[in-house]
């Protein structure tokens, strides 16, 4: 492939979704929403395509941007999930405006929102720079911000606040880490490394970095992009601003958003690791998956809202991805990997899920919801599944990531990893034991009978199940068999563990 | 990048002007009255615009000359004058009344965080002595500082000014260290805290319309208690 | 399948079902004379046979064919046994049935059969009965199981026909700690199994006390007469058992008709001897409460379990 | 690829095309579909089984398929008895869910839930890697999940038991994973050859932790005690012919993990992980029937008969782990033969036990005993299926279950002589338990058919009854068929049990013979055919001499005896509780129960009595004590877990700010 040509297949993947931002701006809604698809399904495809050529060819810079395995993996992920949220959100959009709580203005503004979102992520993940990177990260808060708050009540506004200020904060503290691994790298032996913030270059230069400040840079690092992607400590901001915005957002922020910010601390790891050992960033990030862990157990057994109850589960997904990160090694990062894109797929379904149940009994409080499958088959079987799938049964490809992880961690050397591996499957049994429960009650037992029980439809959307549909099929066919993706997994995961 | 050469003289205003960082970062956790820690928050700015301006003297740069140029225009100008007119239309409760913690023991917290602000900062110093690093100590305190605002405070404008101590602090530390983190970066960065800035205001105004009250201690809509 | 073996089953067969209610006679003119009481004779079981038989079946409304063939299978299942198991001659005439554990649980499964008739009724006599009857008949197999398992560690076999032959050879062996301890638990098993006292009054048919008879309360005519057979049947072939598995001398080893007309004799002996000294005993005992009789099961299950336990420690 | 291969290939295909197929035909078509379909797939699965217990292997790995984990089968002869066992049950079940259906099971989402169970279940004994096997078990939970829920709009314990169920049996995979991957990471692959391979230098500290857990996870899957309780909830809650797949032929697999775990990776392992296993198992058998003995529940009451059974199942493994880890093969393998040949005999009867419940639930509406009975004249055939695996159940011979039992305890009689205390102690209570259970098992199934079939209806459903369709029918025929032949002539499948046991655990088979069960090695010698045939020679005989001596050939209808005070009605029958009454009361302590007594008066006059209402509770004192208090815990640790989202920005914030504080002191401290 020429060089002009990659040039326009790396920009391709930002430059779409800003100009489907700006038609959005000037489209009517049924444009937009096939500008939503195409927009999604032109992502998917320049990612495919630009997988192929990275795994073939090892990793390209071109215009600032650097495309290896893992960004292309990422894209395929930005992809797949935007197809899902895009398949998903005009029938919500419309709902909603039909209900009256979304004025057609701020219908428009959504798209536009949405787009420029998504562009935001694709500059994260091929930003060659980290500075960039932290920009880009800051950029989908801003973004988004206004996505959560839309709905403009008390419980939206709130959210909305708490979402900025948390994540700001937390990232501030990634962009000190960045101030203070530019001051290491800066005085890195010369000729060891590249310039500043460039990831490649850190990467070669890590071995020389001085670690007593790598150190407190890389936890500052963990810390605050660790608040993006939902790992405890500073997780507090996600099940608000998750359940305030609207379904197919909520969709695209708990399935990829996340994962884009947990993508940057795996850069850092790479130089992390070289620079320190891999026991150092091992240790936070096992001690991060633990307590994110714990904080979802505890609050999913006792939860009351299914909105949250889904945010939660994020969180012990992104723990559950500290764990494989903290592990290490290349069979861990490509489970990891592979649970990205996993997660991703079945939890946009399940808040696309989540959103049209809320549309449909106008509550989002577990025990208000009776007899989902009595009322709503298709949708509480979709949910249902979703939920199993997040629970990481077989035939879904949470499955395969989740044992893989375990398995890496019980193979592994040293007991810390596998005894932090014991206790995290214990606090798994108890996420999945209260997410069983709740779901069971909303999906589970005769039609309630009362006013208004047999108003809605039976039948989802069409848009909606096809959405639903999509997402499991994906994840069910990538547990059976992950295909060329396998390929590319491999390669990122190689990236990572800093093999050539 | 070569180790910066500085003056006697430069040095020494460039120890005013952490000083000068500090001490207003320490202010702001003592006062209570809202317009008056918006006037010392503005210092804070022009004290930041100071440090810039003593280390593009002391390297002669033209370029960072430029840059504190954009940083008190920002930071000294731009960012008060947004949070006085976001304080102006918060209504009518201009202190902050009821810290989550009492500001006796918040400047304990403060001397506390100082210490553990310098302890940690040693390795910072260490690599590449100067005396530009050796204020970084500083920033981190003040990062630090910023982020006691953020969590004890209670008002809408409180806690912006808490996030904009930390963003000025992390500023610092990055001129300090490094002269900076490359431009694309920094200009950013600035655009980024700029734009958050202006959502929380745009947020701030809308929790007054909604809740009634700039009192971040009511949002408490959204929980699992 | 030997000569002996068949010349035995075929004997102990004529030897059990004629003999049986004789025993039954004899145990009740045993107690009548030491009750003070003249007594019906030796052969009234058998009069009282001859006239059920003659009378015509009766079928109550509601019962099904389990209600029928019950009679039927409780004398078919302890023929079998009295066939296979070595009373008169050492060897079996059927060996591959002859295990100890199929013949207890053959037996136990008579039990059963009648159970179910009683419920099949669907009077409370019936439930009543069968209640009582299965939950005696559920802790007496523990037992009996654990008690067998005392008597075939030592000769590392359930089989009966070899049991008893090492006994015969080795005689030594039935006066150890372990084989009087198995005897009693399995004495205790043969007086619950076989409704005598203090277990259950077979001359009752008071409501709150009894067991077997609540349960054969609606038969009538050659049915019951089946009952009542196979109920003697069952006595005489435990007690059979017994004396084989722990006095088995004067028992035929050759199939000379001089061996087996002494094992004939000392079977009727030593069982008549037995049943008289039962009946003899059930003149002073009282019969248990019914929540009582667990206790004596128990006393008799850790009796076998410690048999066991003996015989593995001494044996 | 050979016949096994075939088989079980294609045994999958056709169960998946039936998934899919069930999602894609129309309503009217579709237990048809599905129902063959299983049929098919179960019939493909037995020749596969049944061709690989003679020793024909096949295995086969796909790296490309289940990524990250790589697709392995390895069928051995071990895993063709459970595959055939699988096979045999799902034949039965398939040709019920065909008439099942039309009780509202007909969905899209149930029928393709129960091919899909069916592959898997065919599936997991074929597994010969750690993710693989975990693959296909995690996928049977799965779909039998969705199974169990199936009837959740009739009954809210539905969708209570399907939650244990779901809970419990993902630990329980939690529990295996851990085990399993232990091994694995110890032995440096996934692949069952390799753990086997590598057993040998495994160093206990790795070997037993791995064995526990597996043995902890495979053990609830098997109903295992303390780990059984979603049994007796999810089995009685699921449609009958799910029940009968899951009790007879899923809960095998708990076996066949521990067995193949255990025996064959581990090699054997130390003396006591096996009394574990045997104390575990013995605790369960009587435990199980005891609960069963005093339920009145028909199919709850079968749930826990299924944990007796295979408590009983462990009893022997367990003692062959013993006898192997003792040094006396020729033992082990013979109780190993036991415990599979109990495997074969209780997923016969338990299939034609759940099947026949099922249609006595369908045609009466309930399962209460208390609310059964007089079914023999409205529902024979069912009656007699259930009468034929009522008798196989209770261990009376000439029943199915005696033959096993009866291996078992010779396993264990000539097992004693064996050197050191603890086989002193733990076999005789290990036979203890047995006869314990025995007689136990012997009351509960004279309960449950006395009860529940003989005598007068006690309840309107029963009254109402008629007899369950074609489709129903046949199955029971077909499951009864299979418990009539394990009762006589098991020597039919018993060398070949022997030599797969003998196979396992490096030994001659320790069984062989035609007509009689003769033991190798050990005297012992047991001929179910001519048990039988002197039976029926003398029932024959009997029946001659009553015909020779009696007057009177005709029979007289008469009425029942009812004290002259007037007809019977059905509140005078003895009912399901009054039966067991006794029992409770001598196992009092063990069981536990709660009574209620309430008595109200006259108005009037306090000696008068108006009305004396009895209520009486049997919980399961294992749960009660300790699955209540793990309950409550993780109530309140869900409250108190609440606390940490207040809603309050600050303390988000301050999350963050104590943590950053604390690492950077740690960062200052470690320096």
């Amino acid at each position: 492939m020429t060089t002009p040509t990659l040039a326009a297949l790396a920009i391709a993947p930002i430059a779409v979704p800003a100009l489907t931002a700006a038609g959005c701006a000037v489209a009517g809604r049924r444009t937009a929403a096939a500008a939503g698809i195409g927009c999604a399904a032109a992502v998917l495809a320049v990612a495919a395509g630009l997988g192929a050529h990275v795994v073939a060819g090892g990793p390209v810079e071109v215009a600032g941007l650097r495309v290896d395995a893992l960004s292309a993996f990422m894209l395929v992920v930005i992809g797949a999930v935007a197809m899902v949220a895009a398949i998903a959100a005009p029938a919500h959009v419309a709902a909603e405006v039909d209900a009256g709580r979304l004025a057609p203005s701020t219908a428009r503004r959504q798209g536009v929102l949405v787009h420029a979102f998504l562009a935001a992520m694709a500059i994260a993940v091929l930003a060659a720079d980290l500075g960039v990177l932290w920009v880009a990260v800051e950029a989908t808060t801003i973004v988004t911000a206004f996505l959560v708050g839309q709905g403009r009540t008390r419980g939206a506004v709130e959210a909305a606040w708490k979402y900025v200020v948390i994540c700001s904060t937390g990232i501030a503290l990634a962009l000190l880490g960045l101030v203070l691994l530019n001051h290491a790298a800066a005085h890195a032996p010369p000729g060891t490394g590249g310039h500043g913030l460039d990831w490649a270059g850190l990467v070669t230069a890590a071995p020389g970095l001085d670690p007593g400040v790598t150190r407190i840079a890389v936890v500052l690092l963990v810390l605050g992009f660790g608040a993006k992607a939902g790992l405890a400590p500073l997780h507090a901001w996600l099940p608000d601003a998750h359940s305030q915005a609207p379904a197919p957002v909520s969709a695209l922020m708990s399935g990829v958003l996340l994962a884009v910010s947990f993508s940057a601390i795996l850069r850092v790891k790479v130089i992390a690791d070289a620079a320190l050992g891999p026991g150092f960033v091992r240790a936070l990030l096992l001690g991060a998956a633990l307590v994110s862990l714990a904080v979802a157990a505890s609050l999913l057994l006792a939860q009351r809202d299914y909105k949250r109850m889904l945010a939660y589960s994020s969180i012990e997904h992104m723990g559950l991805l500290a764990l494989g990160a903290g592990i290490g090694g290349a069979a861990a990062t490509a489970a990891v990997l592979l649970h990205v894109l996993g997660h991703g797929l079945v939890k946009s379904v399940a808040f696309v899920g989540a959103g049209r149940i809320a549309q449909l009994t106008g509550t989002s409080r577990i025990d208000r919801v009776r007899g989902l499958v009595a009322t709503q088959p298709g949708l509480a079987a979709a949910t249902g599944l979703a939920v199993l799938a997040l629970l990481g049964l077989p035939p879904f490809s949470l499955f395969a990531s989740e044992f893989a992880i375990v398995r890496a961690g019980l193979a592994g050397d040293g007991p810390a990893a596998g005894w932090a591996v014991v206790v995290a499957l214990g606090l798994v049994v108890v996420i999945g034991a209260a997410m069983l429960r709740h779901t069971g009650r909303m999906l589970l037992g005769p039609a309630p009978d009362g006013p208004g029980a047999a108003a809605a439809p039976r039948r989802l959307p069409r848009s909606t199940a096809v959405a639903m549909a999509a997402g499991l099929l994906a994840a069910a066919v990538l547990g059976v068999t992950a295909g060329p993706l396998a390929e590319l997994i491999t390669h990122a995961a190689r990236t990572l563990t800093g093999a050539p | 990048m070569e180790p910066v050469v500085m003056s006697p003289p430069a040095a020494a205003l460039l120890d005013v002007a952490a000083g000068a960082l500090l001490l207003t970062a320490v202010l702001v956790v003592w006062r209570r009255d809202l317009p008056t820690i918006l006037r010392i928050f503005t210092a804070h700015g022009l004290a930041l615009g100071a440090l810039v301006g003593v280390l593009a003297w002391a390297q002669r740069s033209v370029e960072l000359g430029l840059v504190t140029i954009g940083v008190l225009a920002v930071r000294g100008g731009l960012l008060p004058w947004l949070l006085r007119r976001a304080l102006a239309g918060a209504g009518p409760a201009r202190r902050e009344v009821r810290p989550v913690v009492n500001v006796t023991a918040s400047l304990l917290a403060v001397a506390a965080l100082v210490l553990l602000a310098f302890s940690v900062s040693v390795p910072l110093v260490e690599l590449g002595e100067s005396p530009a690093t050796r204020a970084v100590p500083v920033a981190v305190a003040v990062v630090l500082i910023g982020l006691l605002v953020l969590v004890t405070r209670r008002h809408t404008i409180s806690q912006l000014v808490g996030f904009l101590l930390v963003d000025n602090g992390i500023t610092a530390a990055g001129f300090l260290t490094t002269s900076g983190i490359g431009l694309v970066v920094e200009v950013g960065v600035a655009l980024d805290v700029l734009l958050a800035v202006l959502v929380l205001q745009v947020l701030a105004g809308r929790i007054r319309d909604t809740f009634g009250d700039v009192d971040l201690g009511e949002l408490r809509e959204l929980r699992d208690r | 399948m030997s000569a002996l073996g068949v010349a035995g089953g075929v004997l102990q067969a004529v030897v059990i079902v004629g003999g049986a209610p004789l025993l039954l006679g004899l145990m009740r003119q045993v107690r009548a004379r030491l009750e003070g009481r003249a007594g019906p004779g030796v052969g009234q079981p058998w009069r009282d046979l001859r006239k059920l038989v003659r009378k015509q079946s009766i079928s109550p409304r509601g019962t099904t064919e389990v209600f029928r063939v019950a009679p039927v299978l409780l004398v078919a299942m302890t023929l079998v046994v009295a066939v296979v198991a070595p009373l008169v001659t050492t060897a079996s005439a059927v060996p591959p049935v002859a295990d100890l554990f199929v013949v207890v649980a053959l037996l136990a499964h008579a039990t059963v059969v009648i159970a179910l008739a009683g419920l099949d009724s669907g009077t409370a006599f019936g439930g009543m009965g069968a209640s009582r009857e299965v939950t005696v008949l559920a802790l007496v197999e523990p037992t009996a199981l654990v008690a067998i398992f005392a008597l075939s560690v030592p000769t590392g076999s359930t089989s009966l026909p070899t049991i008893v032959g090492t006994a015969l050879d080795d005689p030594q062996r039935l006066i150890s700690p372990a084989s009087l301890l198995a005897a009693v638990a399995l004495a205790a098993v043969i007086v619950a199994e076989t409704g005598r006292l203090p277990v259950d009054n077979p001359s009752t048919h008071l409501e709150l006390t009894m067991i077997h008879e609540a349960m054969v309360l609606e038969y009538a005519g050659p049915d019951l007469a089946l009952v009542e057979l196979g109920s003697a049947m069952r006595l005489s072939v435990y007690l059979g058992l017994f004396t084989s598995l722990f006095v088995p001398w004067g028992i035929a080893t050759t199939a000379t008709p001089l061996a087996l007309a002494l094992g004939v004799v000392a079977l009727v002996v030593k069982v008549g001897v037995v049943g008289a000294g039962l009946a003899a005993l059930e003149v002073f005992l009282a019969k248990l409460r019914l929540f009582r009789v667990p206790e004596l099961l128990a006393g008799s299950f850790l009796l076998a379990l410690l048999a066991v336990t003996t015989a593995y420690v001494l044996g | 690829m050979n016949a096994v291969g075939w088989g079980l290939v294609s045994a999958v295909v056709v169960a998946l095309a039936a998934t899919v197929a069930a999602l894609a035909v129309p309503r009217r078509h579709r237990p048809a579909v599905t129902g063959v379909g299983v049929v098919a797939a179960g019939l493909l699965g037995t020749v596969a089984g049944v061709v690989a217990t003679t020793g024909t292997t096949w295995s086969v790995a796909r790296p490309d398929l289940l990524p990250l984990i790589g697709l392995e089968l390895d069928v051995d002869s071990l895993s063709g008895v459970f595959l055939a066992v699988g096979g045999v049950v799902a034949i039965a079940a398939g040709t019920y869910a065909i008439g099942a259906a039309r009780h509202g099971l007909d969905g899209p989402g149930v029928q393709a839930a129960l091919p899909a169970f069916v592959a898997s279940l065919l599936l997991v004994p074929a597994a010969g890697s750690v993710g693989t096997l975990l693959y296909c078990w995690e996928l049977m939970a799965l779909t039998s999940l969705v199974l169990v829920v199936a009837e959740h709009r009739e009954r809210p314990a539905v969708a209570s038991a399907g939650l244990w169920y779901a809970v419990m049996t993902h630990a329980g995979f939690v529990a295996i994973m851990v085990g399993l991957l232990v091994a694995a990471g110890a032995a440096g692959d996934g692949s069952f050859a390799a753990i086997r391979a590598a057993a040998s230098g495994l160093s206990p500290a790795a070997a037993s932790p791995a064995f526990l857990a597996c043995l902890a996870g495979f053990g609830s899957k098997a109903g295992m005690v303390p780990l059984h309780p979603w049994l007796p909830r999810a089995h009685p809650e699921a449609p009958s012919h799910v029940s009968a797949l899951m009790s007879a032929a899923m809960v095998n697999l708990g076996v066949y993990g521990i067995v193949r775990v255990g025996v064959d990776l581990l090699g054997g392992g130390p003396s006591w992980w096996w009394v574990t296993v045997l104390v575990l198992g013995a605790v369960s058998a009587v435990y199980g029937i005891l609960q069963a003995a005093v339920g009145s529940d028909l199919k709850r009451l079968l749930g826990y008969s299924t944990t007796e059974n295979m408590g009983l199942v462990l009893v022997g493994v367990g003692a062959c782990g013993m006898f192997a880890a003792a040094g006396s093969r020729a033992l082990a393998g013979l109780a190993l033969t036991a415990a599979l040949l109990h495997v074969m005999t209780h997923a016969a009867f338990k299939t034609v036990l759940f099947l026949s419940a099922g249609s006595v639930l369908h045609a009466t509406g309930t399962r209460d005993l208390d609310a059964l009975g007089g079914l023999r004249s409205r529902m024979p055939v069912t009656t007699a299926a259930f009468g034929v695996g009522a008798l196989a159940a209770s261990a009376l011979p000439p029943g199915a279950a005696f033959v096993s039992e009866w291996l078992l305890l010779q396993a264990l009689i000539h097992g004693l002589p064996a050197p050191g205390v603890v086989p002193a102690v733990v076999l005789p209570l290990g036979v203890a338990a047995i006869a314990l259970t025995a007689g136990l098992a012997v009351a509960t199934f004279v309960k449950a058919f006395g009860i529940g079939f003989l005598g007068r209806p006690r309840g309107a459903g029963a009254a109402a009854a008629a007899e369950s369709g074609p489709a129903a029918l046949t199955a029971m025929v077909l499951a009864g068929l299979a418990c009539v032949a394990a009762a006589v002539c098991p020597t039919l499948v018993l060398p070949t049990l022997a030599e797969v046991a003998g196979g396992v655990v490096h030994a001659v088979p320790a069984v062989s013979g035609t007509v009689a069960i003769e033991l190798v090695g050990v005297s012992g010698v047991l001929s179910p055919v001519l048990l039988v045939v002197t039976l029926i020679a003398a029932a024959a005989a009997v029946v001659g001499a009553l015909r020779l001596l009696a007057r009177r050939r005709d029979r007289r209808r008469a009425r029942l005896w009812d004290c002259g005070a007037g007809p019977l009605s059905a509140r005078m029958e003895y009912t399901a509780t009054s039966f067991a009454e006794p029992l409770q009361r001598v196992f009092d302590d063990v069981l536990a129960p709660e009574q209620d007594v309430d008595v109200s008066h006259h108005e009037e006059s306090r000696y008068l009595v108006a009305a004396v209402s009895y209520r009486r509770e049997l919980p399961d004192r294992v749960e009660r004590r300790l699955y209540t208090p793990l309950l409550d815990a993780a109530t309140a640790w869900g409250r108190a877990g609440r606390g940490l989202a207040t809603g309050s920005v600050h303390r988000y914030l301050g999350y963050g700010f104590v943590t950053l504080c604390g690492l950077l002191a740690w960062l200052v401290v470690t320096r």
